[in-house]
């Protein structure tokens, strides 16, 4: 059989999976007694019909730009990284200590040492099953998901017990300084005479996913050190023979793959809650996994699933907060779509192989 | 215009104060024939996307459960000075905010002394949700209302959890209360939302007490659970739905002598609520309304006088 | 602590074992026969509420049961279309599966029932009850053995013993049968068994079965064993702790009842002592909330050494590229 | 190869088409064991068998050679039915058999060992004999039966095992026993073995060959794929050569000479023996006093290794495999398994050269370089395309890299350029390494070290599962790398390589050198008897391990 053309497998094969994972979601939805239609209508306005929309969609990408990116990472090293949504976590905690440590005077500062804080801290969480798996064997799967709940604990009590301030009802840190504010989408836009996207949280951060994309492209495909992150990910004992260690291999791709997954917090701690609120991260390192997934580990792939998540995200709130459908109805739409697209693409694949097939000869 | 009513993260369904909150706007719905909007959260970056739009729509007023939404709340009603807001579980200052804010410790204060009067082991239970500060006023209420009845007796304390799987674990609540069971609890006040139902449950079966908690939760096992901590939540937003675009401003305190919390009695737990049990109440309500106890807040500087 | 909290907490850890331990031999069929499942938590869920909508309907422990089975087998086998048939990614089919459980329970529930996701909750004959073994009364008497026993051993629901019983029922089934030999061959090198004349989508579609079931298992126990009815979102992770119970286990039957008997009893030993008092250190509740899966990861560095999946585990088997 | 027979062919059977054997059989009677018609198969755009007809004569040892990639082992799983044709129809024993898989090829009598073997590893050899042929649900009785039935085939045909070993431990030799050993159990009448003796010593080569004769002298019929023209002239009674596809020759053994079957195989004459001229030692590039190493289990695996290498010398390294020579040659290309403790000394051109330092970027830099024994786990990232693989290990060499970036342009140029100078085909620097047949695998690793022009080139079974036009080019290239200079040390387990390109020979026994011989000296009975720990300059410490003939 030969292989699909190029257009085909990027373009066409997604595109018709996408569409059957809609036509049975609007089955769901005709199930529950609702209208497909109007439901569609309301997601696509809601998520794209707007600036408004739009800035909401691509705040939820810039999210899943990070996750993605860093379960893409340690996968490209042969690692199932499930500690994302730990290690964001902890990436909020970086961003927090960093915002609340000096009264900032402008944002163009506070930033870059918030990247460093929550790279840090995110990098410092994946440390811990890196080395444990390139040192002592243990299993990366369960350790990062044991983190996931010990970083959970750690900052239950970290904003119960010692940044929430005294008398605040919410289990949260302080406000960040103004100077902490990231500018959003709009506010840029503004100061360039567009007005746009108004009162939206997506912020500065998408550019700094955008170049987060880049960059890891160029790491992975243009570095020797993402050549020996592909080698090792591909067959170890192919890179011991080429000098490539194993050790160092798995503890820098984890640490990149943890500071990735805590730079996302630059986003949602302090580009949008402006504090670090508990469980900010709402489950984002998980559907990273499935945005890596289906953008095949690379980071084209990675930020077009992004933003069709960011889609399910905003154009599914849009539904669950202007119509009588439940929010899980999204939560149903993101897994069919997870499926189709992700998990049985070859059941559009193939017979589309055949017909292409067909006709071509 | 329309009222419209924002459910927070754990949904309009949660058995707990966004269900009793739904319960007041229906109560009004039936009562007036009018119609309001409603909205559920789904992350923390909707709330303020639906405060906004609602405000534009024009409902009026907003209301809205969870001190979640403080911070966003504060940042967005300036920009809607016509609007008014209505927030629950905390306060937030600004001339168009009424907060309404609920006494818990005052009701569970009760629940203790309920919860010591009742037990015959001198040993009762407390299990909540995730170890927040709203968690901790609900137990430090209900620990000073134990000893106030019972100097002697005994508060075993648990914690569900740290994710957001703490509030919707009956297994664990199950498991959690056959442990303090085991340590000879036998009265256990469960405020844990989910988790909880599981801890009533389990009481039921092991043939202990229980205590429910935000609404009327009686009716689950009747005649086993000894009374539940009732939060006016459904007065609140009837009241707010009600006054219409006139709410007044400022912060509303409901606290028992207000009727903002109390405890369910009903014919569920008749049999329970023996004449001792029922005096035991009676005595520290009033002397609560009468100021001549005084509920220590948690919340005002994070530390329990009783433990 | 004294020898009735010792017996309480083993009672205790012999209840939180069981969902995890019926999970992990689950997920050992599964990823035996090489296809893995990080779907474990989502078909839990399924099962789960499926046993609580037909005990609340029926008011039958049995169709709960039943009920169970086939919800998580339906998700089982969309697993099965998806790693087997259709050879595709066997992580993203997990992944997608437990969305699609938590989606699909509470709406599903919601329609149903009308109450945010629960069932109502389930009474009587709907509910597995505790079983007392024989001698249980008549030994009590016996110091050290006989509450031991009593409390233990005897008082559970019939799913515990199941559970327990299948860790050598699976063992003799995988090592003792020409349907277990074929299935670990299946998960190590599907060539040999394909060249044996076997069939590989055979072996591992009766895997992903067993799998189902087994889940079916678990989520029947949480609703209508454990607890009452089904709370949406009362699987709580155990899934994915099944999942690394599994791991610690080497893909063993014996030592998945090892492993997943130590996350219940860490979890019973923490749920016990939600705070230490050391003299002169406290431990926190924060540390103790966390404490199973801290031990976890301090065994798991400390003394198991590089667990060895099934070879195949994870591919889909393609003969032609 | 230098030990090929010669025997002259007639022009005329060069571009024979006709099926001899066939006609033989027809004028007996009695239908031939198997029949193909017509078959064809493609891989996507690859097409490997193209209308291919053969008759294979029941109670003859049928012989199939070609080039890597032409074809053979694809049309061997067509007969197994492991793959379904495109087209075409197969008959056993005169009839339509019906072959649609695995089970129905079995049921047809038909047993085949696969040129990699499909044994589940973790398994023992009895579980791995009986899998998909058990009697009943129970194991138990079948393991009974098995256990007894492996016995007897063991004393019949020399085919012993021990039926509890697991199957990773044991040496490839055992593992191609357990493989005809499952044949055998299943009853099989029709044997195919696709390039079973690529991994054999020759006495295990030998042993095999004693095997089939004795099978086929029971009525049974053998199809043999080798690359191994001797073995063909020395064991089959008809061969079929397949080129690109197609089979272009079936020929009686008896009427034809490897010269020819080579000619015909690759399309142009083939020079089976290995000219090259005295070496011109020079100074010693490496070495190696005392070379001690005990592996992570506190297994000695290496017992004190003394051992020189000069420039413009070939170091030829027999042996048994498992004696030691892996963990040499991973040693001194800087990847010994972790946590080995390894002592002795190492110079490198004269300077010292730290052993236990686990550190094979370095020792490329030094001037290593290194062809190991397995190209598909070791010498190749399969996933990664042609032109990634060619610098695989030298990824982080100036030449290819544009500050901290590569250089794929360069990259490419160096890819396109050895795949030139080392006939890779097909020549497209894009296709995954995976995609290649083995030779070509090997060639892509040969050139990328060789064209390093290393000062010491440390080199494993370069030959192994390569077909002949193919052999006879790198072995050019080897000889051609040691005449510029460089010291090569080459492990075979091929003695008759060993002889053809080494200028000294040692012999490796268990951990220690047996001795050393030139190769004109060497008889390879002598070097044979080393090879066992027999004799040599020290005596064997231990009874002989690894040598069971
Ligand atoms: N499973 C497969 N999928 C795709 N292509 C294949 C497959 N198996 C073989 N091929 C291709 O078919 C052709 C014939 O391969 P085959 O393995 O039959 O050759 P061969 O004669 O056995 O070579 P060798 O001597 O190297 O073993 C090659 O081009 C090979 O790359
Ligand atoms: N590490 C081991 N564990 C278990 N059994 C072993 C081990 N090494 C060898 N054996 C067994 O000892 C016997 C002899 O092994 P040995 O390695 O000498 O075989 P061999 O014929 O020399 O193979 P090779 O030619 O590959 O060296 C075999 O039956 C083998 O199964
Ligand atoms: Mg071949
Ligand atoms: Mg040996």
């Amino acid at each position: 059989m030969t292989p699909l053309p190029r257009w085909a497998d990027l373009v066409l094969a997604p595109l018709i999976s996408l569409l059957l994972a809609f036509a049975i979601s609007a089955l769901v939805i005709l199930a529950i007694g609702q209208n497909p239609v109007e439901a569609l209508r309301v997601m696509v306005a809601g998520a794209l019909g707007s600036s408004y929309g739009w800035g909401y969609t691509l705040y939820y990408a810039t999210n899943f730009v990070f996750t993605g990116l860093a379960v893409a990472v340690a996968a490209h090293a042969g690692l199932f990284n499930i500690g994302a949504e730990g290690q964001a976590s902890l990436g909020g905690l970086g961003v927090a200590l960093v915002c609340l440590a000096l009264p900032w005077p402008h944002w163009g500062l506070a930033l870059p040492a918030a990247i460093i804080g929550a790279a840090l801290l995110g990098a410092g969480w994946a440390l811990i099953p890196a080395w444990l798996q390139a040192k002592r064997g243990s299993h990366i799967v369960i350790t990062t998901i044991m983190l996931n709940f010990i970083g959970a604990a750690l900052l239950n009590w970290l904003l119960v017990n010692v940044m929430r301030p005294v008398g605040s009802m919410d289990p949260a840190s302080a406000d960040f300084p103004p100077g902490a504010h990231l500018p959003t989408l709009s506010d840029m836009a503004a100061s360039a005479g567009i007005a746009w996207g108004k009162s939206t949280p997506a912020n500065v951060s998408f550019l700094l996913a955008l170049a987060a994309c880049a960059l890891v492209w160029l790491l992975i495909w243009r570095t020797p050190l993402g050549y020996e992150i592909r080698a090792f990910g591909k067959s170890e004992r192919a890179a011991r023979y080429a000098g490539i260690a194993p050790v160092r291999i798995t503890v820098i791709a984890m640490l990149i793959s943890g500071a990735l997954a805590g730079m996302m917090a630059v986003n949602n701690v302090m580009g949008e809650a402006g504090r670090l609120v508990l469980n900010n991260v709402e489950g984002a390192g998980f559907i990273g996994i499935a945005v890596a997934l289906m953008g095949r580990n690379h980071p084209f792939g990675i930020l077009l699933a992004s933003l069709l998540f960011g889609f399910l995200y905003q154009g599914g709130g849009e539904l669950a907060l202007f119509s009588s459908i439940p929010r899980e109805l999204i939560t149903v739409i993101q897994a069919l779509v997870i499926l189709f697209t992700g998990a049985l693409d070859n059941m559009v694949r193939l017979p589309l192989e055949r017909l292409l097939a067909r006709r071509a000869a | 215009a329309d009222p419209a009513l924002i459910f927070d993260l754990g949904g309009k369904f949660d058995k707990s104060f966004n269900e009793s909150a739904y319960t007041g706007a229906e109560k009004w719905k039936a009562e007036t024939g009018g119609s309001y909007k409603e909205l559920e959260m789904q992350s923390e970056a909707q709330r303020e996307q639906a405060l906004r739009r609602l405000a534009e729509t024009g409902a009026n007023p907003i209301v809205m459960t969870g001190f979640a939404f403080g911070e966003v709340l504060a940042k967005v009603a300036p920009d809607y000075p016509d609007t008014r807001f209505v927030i629950i579980d905390t306060a937030v200052d600004g001339p168009n905010i009424q907060s309404v804010v609920f006494n818990e410790g005052e009701g569970s204060y009760l629940a203790g002394v309920a919860a010591a009067t009742a037990s015959k082991t001198g040993t009762v239970g407390f299990i909540g949700g995730m170890d927040i500060p709203l968690i901790r006023k609900f137990g430090c209420g209900y620990a000073q209302g134990v000893k106030a009845a019972n100097p002697n007796a005994r508060v075993i304390q648990n914690m569900t959890g740290t994710t957001p799987a703490a509030w919707n674990d009956p297994v664990k609540g199950g498991e959690l209360a056959r442990a303090q069971k085991a340590q000879g609890a036998d009265v256990i006040y469960a405020a844990a939302g989910g988790t909880g139902i599981g801890v009533l449950q389990t009481a039921a079966d092991e043939g202990i007490l229980s205590i429910g908690v935000d609404s009327n939760q009686n009716h689950l096992h009747p005649g086993k659970v000894l009374t539940s901590v009732v939060k006016n939540v459904d007065g609140a937003v009837y009241d707010a739905f009600k006054a219409g675009p006139a709410v007044q401003p400022g912060t509303r305190v409901m606290d028992l002598k207000s009727g903002g919390v109390s405890l369910a009695m009903d014919d569920n737990n008749k049999p329970l609520m023996t004449e001792a049990v029922a005096k035991a109440v009676a005595d520290a309500s009033a002397r609560i309304a009468s100021g001549e106890v005084k509920v220590h807040d948690y919340m005002s500087d994070n530390s329990c006088p009783a433990q | 602590m004294d020898y009735a909290t010792i017996l309480q907490i083993l009672d205790s850890a012999i209840r939180l074992m069981t969902p995890l331990l019926l999970a992990c031999l689950a997920g050992l069929f599964s990823e035996r026969a090489g296809i893995f499942d990080i779907g474990l938590e989502g078909k839990m869920l399924i099962a789960a509420f499926a046993a609580g909508a037909a005990g609340a309907w029926s008011g039958s422990v049995w169709a709960a049961l039943g009920a169970a089975i086939l919800a998580s087998c339906a998700l089982a086998i969309i697993h099965g279309l998806a790693s087997i048939t259709f050879r595709g990614n066997q992580l993203i089919s997990g992944v997608a599966i437990n969305f699609l459980a938590s989606g699909l329970t509470v709406l599903l529930g919601q329609s149903w029932f009308g109450l945010g996701g629960r069932t109502p909750a389930l009474e009587g004959t709907a509910r597995f009850p505790a079983l007392a073994l024989p001698g249980s009364a008549s030994l009590g008497d016996v110091p050290l053995i006989g509450p031991a026993y009593a409390e233990v051993v005897s008082g559970h629901t019939l799913l515990v013993y199941a559970a327990i019983l299948l860790v050598p029922a699976s063992w003799w089934l995988l090592y003792r049968t020409r349907f277990g030999l074929r299935l670990r061959a299946v998960g190590d090198n599907p060539a040999s068994v394909d060249t044996a004349g076997v069939s590989v989508m055979g072996l591992r579609w009766a895997a992903v079965a067993i799998t189902g079931v087994l889940c079916g298992l678990a989520g029947a126990y949480l609703a209508a064993g454990l607890s009452a009815g089904f709370v949406k979102e009362m699987t709580a992770g155990r899934g994915y702790i099944a999942l690394a119970a599994l791991i610690f286990a080497n893909w063993r039957p014996w030592r998945a009842l090892g492993a997943t008997f130590l996350f219940g009893l860490m979890e019973a030993v923490a749920n016990r002592y939600p705070e230490i008092d050391l003299g002169p250190v406290m431990i926190p509740s924060m540390v103790m909330a966390a404490l199973p899966y801290l031990l976890t990861v301090v065994i798991l560095a400390g003394f198991i050494g590089r667990a060895t999946p099934p070879r195949a585990g994870g591919q889909p088997y393609v003969k032609e590229r | 190869m230098t030990t090929c027979r010669t025997t002259a062919a007639r022009p005329s059977e060069l571009t024979a088409r006709a099926i001899p054997a066939a006609r033989q059989a027809a004028a007996s009677g009695t239908p031939p064991a198997i029949e193909l018609r017509g078959i064809s198969k493609s891989f996507g755009a690859v097409q490997a068998n193209r209308a291919i007809s053969m008759i294979v004569p029941r109670g003859t040892i049928h012989g199939i050679v070609g080039e890597n990639g032409a074809g053979k082992s694809t049309l061997m799983s067509i007969l197994y039915g492991f793959y379904r044709p495109d087209a075409g129809q197969i008959l056993v024993g005169g009839r339509d058999a019906g072959i649609t898989d695995s089970l129905s090829a079995i049921r047809a009598g038909i047993g085949m060992v696969f040129q990699h073997f499909k044994l589940v590893p973790n398994m023992t050899v009895l579980e791995n004999v009986i899998l998909g042929a058990e009697d009943s649900a129970l194991l138990g009785p079948s393991l009974a039966r098995a256990r007894r039935e492996l016995r007897r085939l063991a004393a019949e045909y020399e085919l012993q095992v021990d039926p509890d070993a697991v199957v990773e431990t044991l040496s490839v030799g055992h593992q191609q026993r357990v493989e005809i050993l499952k044949a055998l159990y299943r009853r099989a009448d029709i044997l195919i073995l696709d390039e079973p003796t690529g991994v054999l010593t020759p006495a295990e080569a030998d042993h095999l060959f004693r095997i089939l004769r004795g099978l086929r002298d029971e009525g049974k019929t053998v199809i043999l794929i080798t690359h191994k023209l001797r073995e063909i002239m020395e064991t089959t009674d008809n061969v079929s050569v397949m080129r690109r596809g197609e089979v272009v020759a079936s020929l009686r053994t008896a009427e034809t000479s490897p010269e020819a079957l080579a000619e015909l195989m690759v399309g142009r004459k083939v020079l089976l023996r290995v000219d090259k001229a005295p070496a011109r030692p020079g100074e010693p590039v490496l070495e190696l006093a005392g070379l001690r190493m005990v592996d992570r289990a506190g297994v000695e695996r290496l017992r004190g290794i003394d051992l020189t290498a000069r420039a413009g010398e070939i170091v030829g390294i027999a042996g048994v495999s498992g004696n030691g020579q892996t963990q040499l040659m991973e040693i001194l290309g800087g990847y010994a398994e972790p946590g080995a403790r390894i002592t002795g000394t190492a110079r490198l051109k004269g300077a010292a050269l730290p052993l236990a330092g686990t550190d094979a970027a370095a020792r490329r830099r030094a001037g290593i370089g290194n062809i190991p024994e397995d190209r598909q786990a070791e010498g190749l990232v399969m996933d990664f395309a042609a032109w990634e693989n060619t610098v695989f290990g030298h990824h982080r060499a100036a030449a290819y890299r544009s500050g901290p970036l590569m250089d794929g342009a360069a990259i490419r140029a160096r890819a396109t350029q050895l795949i030139k100078a080392f006939d890779v085909r097909p020549p497209d620097p894009g296709l995954a390494a995976r995609h290649f047949s083995g030779g070509n695998q090997q060639k892509i690793v040969i050139a990328r070290e060789i064209e390093q022009h290393p000062a010491l080139l440390l080199v494993g079974q370069p030959t192994r599962g390569v077909d002949i036009g193919a052999i006879e080019f790198i072995h050019r290239r080897l000889i051609a790398l040691r005449d510029a200079g460089a010291a090569i040390l080459l492990v075979s387990v091929e003695l008759d390589e060993i002889m053809a390109l080494s200028d000294r020979i040692a012999v490796m026994f268990d951990g220690r050198i047996m001795g050393e011989r030139a190769p004109d000296a060497a008889s390879a009975r002598e070097l044979g008897m080393l090879m066992a720990g027999v004799g040599g300059e020290r005596a064997p410490s231990a009874q002989p391990r690894g040598w069971r003939a």
